[in-house]
């Protein structure tokens, strides 16, 4: 019996070009996961995906994919969606490529409540190009381009998402991976636009200047940083301190459009 | 005649080879070398084989690259099966045998030293071999002053391991009189 | 006797140790090329750690009843 | 004229042809004066079974035509110069990864803002070269409405057909006239759709140079990347690779131009003087060249509707026949380059510009037929020459 | 060399040069192989009292850039192709607005994303034409770092002087090679900076054709647009005015044009094949020409520093004395082009392309030097030519 | 003794280009009332504006101004106030300048909460090209590209600004030009960046195909339709339909960048 | 010898100019012309003057804009005191004696017509002007059907004003066969 | 007798009619030429409603003690 992982897999691309000990394969396989259990017709999926480690995900997927420009990936997905609306549209981008370059298509996406499932890996970092802050790097990390730590305010995605009218968004972890599964999933059927942040360790390119150890200690942080988001909501103020929620953040709601 | 000595140095991704190959065109620069460094990343965008170029010569140097070089280093045995056809007949090449198993017949001359085994040995870490490389290729070339690589390594390497890193240097140049 | 076996793709393993430090059965051990290998076979108990976070996706672990023409283990749908 | 012409102003004509054509999606964003373009569209494109889709900005919109195309839509844009600025980065991917679409850029007067009413021709350069990188491009520029839906419906067939993006070059002068389109029938229409897949690796060019990817959604499981890719779609890094694909990437273009360079001439048999024009302003120096007859001076003129690939074969034959070319153009002297490029050291080469934001009056290109020398001209009253230092 | 000599690489010598000439705010977005600029900025410029940012994209970049300059303050961003593409509007506007700043585009191999980290000189005519309308233009190319540090303070120099956002051009090979660089004493170097008004409206070209803006912040209430303005600044519809300013903008950069046209040959005097290059191709040229002579060939070298302007005068009074032309361009052939309409008729101008994404090899070149007859050239093994079709 | 109003028009422009009725002039005047109440150095006060008829305002302000080009307002701004932090810098942009293809860099422009102060002109529509949907047009109104009533969702301005981070949001209307002056006035107090929604009648692109009625009517709309927020929320819930809440709608907080 | 006629509408930004043109245009098309019609919308971006060019030709028509009229429509002073010049010195000029009080001396045909004042009078609104004039100018040229321009106008006008534009069409043409 | 004097600038005026509309005390006129005039200034009470909405900042209301050159009436700083 053929391996379900291996039929997702486009095998003339593998191993895959990132590094030793990054989370997004970890997303990949999470991603895969779903859309098996959604047994969606594979015919009918379309991967879209931006510039940047991330972005590459797409190469890695046999399906349809579409390895577009950097942070422009959900424009492209919209064309694909309305002039045929009858294919399921994953879009993949990375932290810099959805928010930074790409945020204005974010807001317009959520905005306009067209059915894609947005997954942002969430590496804290620009990995591709080598380590410079992007606007999900918490503030007063070390990147390239803040040698000094970052001054620049970090986004709080799941609140800008929602703040730009995203009728479902969800955060896991990379160590979270069954939630993660569920939440593209979900995200999938979800009829309108939804959002999962997928956040991802990159040991390479953050890791390494914030000395946050080794692959494994990368996972070991997201275990021990995120809780549910029902948990986290009930935690006493001083207990919250240093912890982030995860999990579904808003009920789905809104029409699809056009309607 | 331009006096142009072209100098190849190669490895896998993690070896210092960038490295080695600044401090060293940075060492002929202070010698009173004109010099240029060039360097390439492979076909692959992480890992894979990597080759720092310098190029030294008394007038200003014009073509960047190697075209057929003095002096090859290779710290991996693909970078060696790649490189060693474009060392010219009288070059030289220096193989690290800790890595490099196999060489290819060469009409150049060959030395093979163990500079892994040495760094890990006297140094504890594999990843100082590229400076061990640095005192053999110093030496041998003889243009360059020892002092001036000295200095220019203290420059360049993290601050945390310019000890280690000057003793590795100076075990090459240790390394290459023995050859001699 | 375990429940599951366990192979590793060696293309694929790029050696960064999440299986070998997260295995609570410890089934894995380096090898010489910086990847690993299956040591232990015995000890798998099909828990899933190693597949679900190698991100090579380099591990496959089997229903040790079918051995490897059995399927992958699946972790139940959430 | 035939009583069954339809009055069309030029911008309407660009969608009343493309529907005819097959256009199935429009994404764009309002701009002076390509804006009835995307207003008509909101409007034909539901009737039509298609898709009109209001996006974000001009960048926005040509990543949505180019995700459209990909599935199978004809797709197409429309804008201005600073919309088509925005969206060279993208225009770019399209020719990278061989995604059919038209772009429609009617042009207005710039540098930046300008003047967003007054024409220009000031963007002819830039189709050429907006994007980084060696690109491919196929630009077309009508004279009046009528020619207007002739070269949109070309313009679709040679994108299909090449999967490139094409470009629709007009001026603010001819997208706002309006005058009688005789509406072919639509079998007597030829349309042309992109080749559907032999099977095969996805990129493999077939004899024409062309590829044959299959559509989404179609089962092909493609990847389309603006990273250089080998004949699977694939990305590599191998430098032959990245050199057949970008000299095929021109090659399939340059081996098809024959069958789509269009010109037009007149009274070029006997001509000693010739006038080299394009969009509106060939209306004036047709007038002019008629004029010109009428005094007995023997002048032609050579009208261009392909400008890219630039019909280097016409205007060279044309260097050798006659002892002058002027160059009428709405800006500082942009194509008048190309045509020294390809005829000096054969004939004078006169560039004549205007940048009054106006078109030329016939008397403007008439005095430049009968004045003798070689020197550069502006149009009367302006002070300076056209630009001649690039 | 002189032993004071520093050794650097060429992003790094944009960046120390760029704050000799008096660099006081830094905006860009990270791209290979350009991102080093930044990094290197990130670190020196609150050294040098100055401020980095990083911007939300290329064209933010471009935005704060101008939006600095206003205040008074020297201004750069630096990127590759596909931000060099999204800059195109904002360039546009700092063209017409008058704004002095400075733009670093390290070329990478394209169209669209290409390969990253392989170089190529394919944004050598966007750099020309890549923004919307007429608008001018002034580029530099440096073949080694110790030419990127000087023409990185004379492209500030140009840019305060002139008013008008200058082109650093740098390939992928120059700006990551190393060299020694004599850095010059502070007292050396020449330092322009813009002119400060003398009263009167605020867009009045002085004599010289460049206005003295007032800046922000210094009680000017000074109104900046991109629209069509006069002399006081203020938007207006008149065809008369567009036309003037339009060539205006054009010709102060043409009048100065002598002043910044650098050029290098070599073995010109009595060469009867002269090669025509620019960039780190210079490089490959010089040891070419240098072969050819120990081979008894009278070989020459024309290098290009200027790219824009383009240096009309140099390369034709080359056309009257040699032969041949040969242009290697790490590109389908670009800049031949414009070799082209200047010395065509008068000498064989022979492209010579390569798209490999290396430098070309000396014997590439010299091998072109020693052939016979003038039809266009690939690198060996590429299989077809340099793409003539434009 | 001079009127203050006149000191801060540039007479040169005088009359202005925009439309008889349309609201643009109303904001212009609170806006120069807020300048004059806040006594700052007129010398120190830089205009930055985008294109589009609400962009046309830079013009008319006697002070240094910058009329950039269309959505990029906001980034010009950052380069002049990081430049030269001495300035007072305020943002002026119509709705889709500043939500469309501007979005980016409005939610950029909150998340690193520079000090400007920036107003969007929100009349529903593109004034400047003729009467095309924006990113504010209320879901069902006629635009030239939405000619059966738009289909797009909108943004609900103020809490994407929120998403975002921005620490100071306020809206107000015309009609309501006491609170807009209010508002614009301690937005440019405010240490951070702000945003300050202005709701503006356009009788020519918005109200005529929309059946809206003359200048007068679109201010008495205006009057009936918007709701002090606190009066807002305190409203049972069946008397909130029909109605949208103004005032200031986040208070001041988080530090200004850089710190 | 090609057959030419070129008429200049103009007035100000709300009289409808464009509309009068476009019909006018569409008529002369359905009438066997080659047509083109162009305008121009002044240089202030809204309201300001307004002119709508039509040129009819038995032949295609090259130049598309006027050179020298030989009709002018002029519908108000400020375009009457812009116009009159261009036109032809054997054409004729249209004023609407409603709002032009004063025509310079002319060597042209000059018929002066209260057009405004019959469209308020009959009409009730000044707005269907333009179409009092389009009857005028139809009607005097004798080259376009009046049954075109009328079924030109009622695909062209705003289906609720059909009747009333009608109506002042005809008033039009009832107007200028009273000059004849 | 009233409390302002109020001043209509014609060149500004574009006759949009929110002041004749919305002054409670009817002070202003339309005029031939589509613009307005103040035809009964002795009623204005200064209440500001037209100076402040004015979209062409068109009107201004003076103090009526000090005339034209008592400044303009300013509404107070909320
Ligand atoms: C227009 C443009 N600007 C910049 C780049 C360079 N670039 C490539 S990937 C990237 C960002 C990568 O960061 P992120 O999106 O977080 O993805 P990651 O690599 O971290 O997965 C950048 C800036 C580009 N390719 N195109
Ligand atoms: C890049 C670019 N795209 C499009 C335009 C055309 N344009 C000018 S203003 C405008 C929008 C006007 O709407 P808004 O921002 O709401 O301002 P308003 O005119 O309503 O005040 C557009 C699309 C442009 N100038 N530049
Ligand atoms: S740089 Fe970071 S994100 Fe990119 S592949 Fe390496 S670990 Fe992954
Ligand atoms: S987790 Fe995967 S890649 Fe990492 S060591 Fe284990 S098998 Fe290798
Ligand atoms: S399945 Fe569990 S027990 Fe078995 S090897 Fe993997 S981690 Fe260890
Ligand atoms: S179109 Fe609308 S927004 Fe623009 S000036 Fe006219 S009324 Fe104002
Ligand atoms: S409100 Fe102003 S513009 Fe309107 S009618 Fe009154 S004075 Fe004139
Ligand atoms: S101030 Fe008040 S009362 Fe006086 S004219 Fe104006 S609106 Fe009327
Ligand atoms: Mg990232
Ligand atoms: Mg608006």
């Amino acid at each position: 019996m053929q391996e379900v992982l291996e039929e997702y897999l486009r095998q003339d691309m593998m191993p895959h070009m990132w590094c030793a000990g990054c989370g997004n394969g970890i997303v990949l396989h999470s991603l895969i996961r779903a859309l098996h259990d959604l047994a969606l017709e594979k015919e009918k999926v379309v991967v879209v995906a931006g510039i940047g480690c991330a972005g590459r995900a797409a190469g890695y997927l046999n399906l349809d994919t579409l390895h577009s420009t950097h942070g422009r990936a959900l424009a492209f997905a919209t064309g694909v969606k309305l002039a045929n609306p009858d294919l399921t549209v994953v879009v993949l981008m990375g932290d810099g490529d959805a928010t930074a370059i790409g945020g204005n298509h974010l807001i317009h996406a959520a905005r306009r409540d067209i059915d894609l499932t947005a997954i942002v890996f969430n590496n804290s970092i620009y990995g591709m190009t080598g380590g410079q802050q992007s606007p999900l790097t918490p503030q007063k990390s070390i990147a390239t381009t803040a040698p000094g730590g970052t001054t620049q305010r970090p986004f709080d995605l799941p609140q800008l998402a929602r703040g730009a009218g995203a009728g479902f968004v969800g955060r896991s972890t990379t160590f979270h991976h069954q939630l993660m599964t569920r939440l593209i999933g979900d995200g999938i059927t979800h009829p309108g636009f939804a959002l999962v942040e997928a956040i991802t360790y990159c040991p390479t390119a953050f890791g390494r200047q914030n000395k946050m150890g080794s692959p494994v200690e990368g996972l070991r942080w997201q275990r021990d940083h995120f809780v549910e988001i029902n948990k986290f909501l009930s935690l006493p103020e001083e207990d919250k301190k240093g912890k982030e929620p995860m999990g579904q953040f808003h009920p789905a709601k809104g029409p699809a459009w056009p309607h | 005649m331009e006096k142009r000595q072209e100098i190849c140095l190669s490895g896998s991704g993690g070896q210092g080879i960038i490295l080695a190959g600044q401090v060293l065109a940075e060492a002929a620069l202070k010698s009173g070398w004109y010099v240029v460094q060039t360097q390439s990343y492979g076909p692959e965008a992480r890992g894979g084989a990597t080759k720092a170029e310098v190029i030294l010569s008394d007038a200003p140097v014009d073509y960047p690259m190697v075209t057929a070089a003095d002096l090859l280093l290779a710290m991996n045995q693909e970078s060696c099966d790649r490189y060693l056809a474009g060392v010219k007949n009288n070059g030289t090449v220096i193989v690290d045998s800790t890595n490099v198993s196999h060489t290819p017949p060469t009409p150049t001359r060959l030395v093979s030293l163990p500079l892994t085994a040495v760094a890990r040995e006297e140094l504890g870490k594999e990843m100082f071999a590229n400076m061990v490389a640095l005192g053999v290729i110093t030496s041998l070339t003889g243009e360059i002053s020892l002092r001036e690589a000295e200095n220019a390594l203290l420059t360049r390497v993290p601050p945390a391991t310019t000890e280690a890193n000057r003793k590795a240097f100076w075990l090459g140049v240790q390394l290459a009189n023995r050859l001699v | 006797m375990s429940g599951a076996v366990v192979d590793v793709d060696e293309k694929r393993c790029k050696g960064c140790g999440i299986c070998l430090t997260l295995c609570p059965r410890r089934v894995f051990n380096p090898d010489e090329r910086g990847k690993v290998k299956v040591s232990r076979p015995e000890r798998c108990t099909g828990c899933l750690i190693c597949d679900n976070l190698c991100p090579d996706l380099a591990i496959t672990v089997h229903r040790a009843k079918e051995g490897r023409e059995g399927g992958r283990v699946r972790p139940p749908a959430v | 004229m035939n009583e069954n012409a339809r009055l069309m102003q030029g911008n309407e004509a660009v969608v009343e042809a493309a529907c005819a054509a097959g256009l199935k999606f429009f994404a764009g964003y309002p701009i002076t004066p390509a804006t009835d373009i995307a207003e008509m569209a909101a409007v034909l494109m539901p009737k039509a079974g298609g898709v009109f889709v209001q996006m974000e900005d001009e960048i926005a919109s040509m990543a949505a035509v180019i995700g459209a195309s990909l599935t199978g839509a004809k797709a197409m844009t429309a804008t201005s110069g600073p919309g088509f600025s925005l969206m060279q980065e993208n225009i770019g991917f399209a020719a990278m990864a061989e995604v059919p679409c038209v772009i429609v850029d009617v042009q207005r007067l710039g540098p930046s803002t300008g003047i967003a009413t007054a024409p220009a021709q000031g963007d002819v350069m830039q189709v050429r070269w907006g994007t980084h990188g060696d690109h491919p491009v196929v630009a077309l520029a009508p004279a009046g409405v009528a020619e207007t839906y002739d070269l949109t419906v070309k313009a679709f067939n040679l994108a299909e057909s090449l999967r490139t993006p094409v470009v629709l070059l007009l001026d603010e002068v001819v997208a706002h006239m309006r005058e009688g389109v005789v509406v072919p029938d639509a079998g007597a229409l030829v349309v042309r759709e992109r080749r559907r897949p032999p099977g095969g690796p996805a990129y493999r060019a077939l004899g024409d140079g062309v590829p044959a990817v299959p559509d989404f959604g179609s089962g092909g499981a493609v990847h389309v990347t603006g990273l250089v890719h080998d004949e699977r779609g694939l990305p590599s890094n191998d430098r032959q690779v990245a050199d057949a694909l970008i000299r095929r990437l021109h090659d399939k273009v340059q081996r098809a131009a024959g069958e789509f360079t269009f010109t037009n001439s007149w009274f070029l048999e006997d001509a000693d003087v010739a006038v080299v024009a394009y969009g509106s302003v060939v209306r004036a120096a047709h007038r002019a060249v008629v004029l010109a007859r009428e005094k007995g001076l023997r002048a032609g003129l050579l009208q261009l509707q392909t400008i890219w690939p630039f019909p280097a074969a016409a205007v060279a034959s044309l260097g050798r026949r006659v002892s002058r070319v002027i160059v009428p153009e709405m800006n500082l002297g942009q194509l008048v380059g190309e045509v020294e490029r390809v005829v000096r050291g054969q004939t004078d080469v006169i560039p004549l510009s205007g940048l009054a934001g106006r078109l030329f009056t016939p008397d403007e290109i008439l005095n430049e037929i009968i004045r003798r020398g070689k020197s550069a001209r502006a149009v009367p009253g302006s002070g300076l020459r056209a630009y001649r230092g690039r």
